[in-house]
């Protein structure tokens, strides 16, 4: 499973994107946020607020509780400023 | 019915020409441009770098249009373009046009985009500040409870 | 603040960067552009006249941007050209600009300023039909009915 | 006096300008569509519906019951359709 980072939480972990097998306890965007915290300092730091954190299921928005399976790529970021 | 990101600047007059592209059922064009401003609260912006997500930014902008094609069937065309990259004060960063025989379509579709833009589209702005320290911007509340006219429709 | 009635054409981009004049507190620039259609119902139009009461348009349409700059003291500017003579399906008839720190200002002095120009500025259009009739455009009660959300708030 | 006529009301009456010198019995501009009325074929059917004449008095729009004193232009067309 890829996982890509983007904006402060690319800057705190380092990395642009990661290739990663999930633990089998993890089913949802919100079992995902709290794994991601335990990964190092790095990861403390970006996911210290799991409530700022947006995440993108293989590129639409998704919620605390959808599931994380047969997804490909996961994405983490602020939320959005364009425009 | 388009979308193009890239870091290059556009030329509005030529953009709202291409999108009409001849069509005499156009009666009303409405076009938003948004721009890098120099000050923010009590910040002198030197430069502003825009990050996105590239693959998600194309599909969810298309989605948006998508969503406001849906919403107004008389919305005749609409065209988003959206920069990315190192920007200056008074550069132009986002460019919207909305086409419709009646203005009051090509108005609220530019405003429902813009909406939902700012919300939904994968950017983010980095500003470099005069005094060489250099921040990410923070959502505005403003732009959440944008959205919410919207809903009550 | 300014209103210019002419019989030529205009160019969207270069009076919106005259507007702008490097202004780097602009965040937001809405225009709207008004174009003569080639259908109005069913009845297909060759050429249009707009007839005009020049002394009062210019004031008129003065005192709509500034009717706009009281309701939105954070309007930074605002710009109407109106056309009058003979246009062909296809061309511009009306600009209006509006330049704000916020887009949502931008939008909503823009859509006052026409719907006040559409029911107050004195200006009347004769229709050319394709079978060699002629005949005024008759005042749309959708145009009336625009203003009264303005009288709500 | 200068009265002025635009758009299908110019067409009716066949001058786009004139000067006259109102009766004194004309106080308004409600009084004033009614007189008009009567100056002849062009301005009858000008002003047969006079609920759809619009007058401006001195360049500002006005209403029925407006006065007409101390005016020097007084404009008459139909509702407005520009934009």
């Amino acid at each position: 499973m890829k996982l890509v980072y983007f904006a402060w939480l690319r800057e705190h972990i380092g990395i642009d994107e990661e290739q990663v097998d999930l633990p089998a306890t993890i089913d949802t965007v919100g079992d995902l946020l709290i794994w991601q915290k335990g990964r190092g300092d790095g990861y403390a730091i970006a996911f210290s607020e799991p409530e700022t954190v947006r995440v993108a299921l293989d590129q639409f928005h998704a919620e605390q509780d959808d599931p994380v399976d047969r997804v490909e790529e996961i994405a983490f970021f602020p939320p959005m400023t364009g425009g | 019915m388009s979308v193009t990101l890239q870091p290059d600047d556009f030329d509005i007059s030529s953009e709202l020409d291409a999108l009409i592209g001849g069509r005499t059922s156009v009666g009303a064009a409405v076009t938003f441009t948004g721009l890098v401003r120099d000050m923010v609260k009590d910040q002198r912006i030197s430069a502003m770098t825009l990050e996105h997500y590239p693959a998600m930014a194309q599909a969810e902008l298309e989605r948006i249009e998508a969503e406001a094609h849906a919403k107004w069937p008389d919305l005749t065309d609409s065209r988003i373009i959206h920069r990315f990259g190192t920007l200056e004060p008074g550069d132009r960063i986002v460019l919207v046009i909305t086409l419709s025989s009646h203005r009051q379509v090509a108005f609220e579709a530019a405003e429902f985009i813009m909406d939902f833009l700012k919300t939904r589209a994968p950017f983010w702005k980095k500003e470099s500040l005069a005094d060489g320290q250099s921040d990410w911007v923070k959502a505005s509340l403003k732009d959440d409870e944008a959205l919410d006219r919207w809903k009550e429709q």
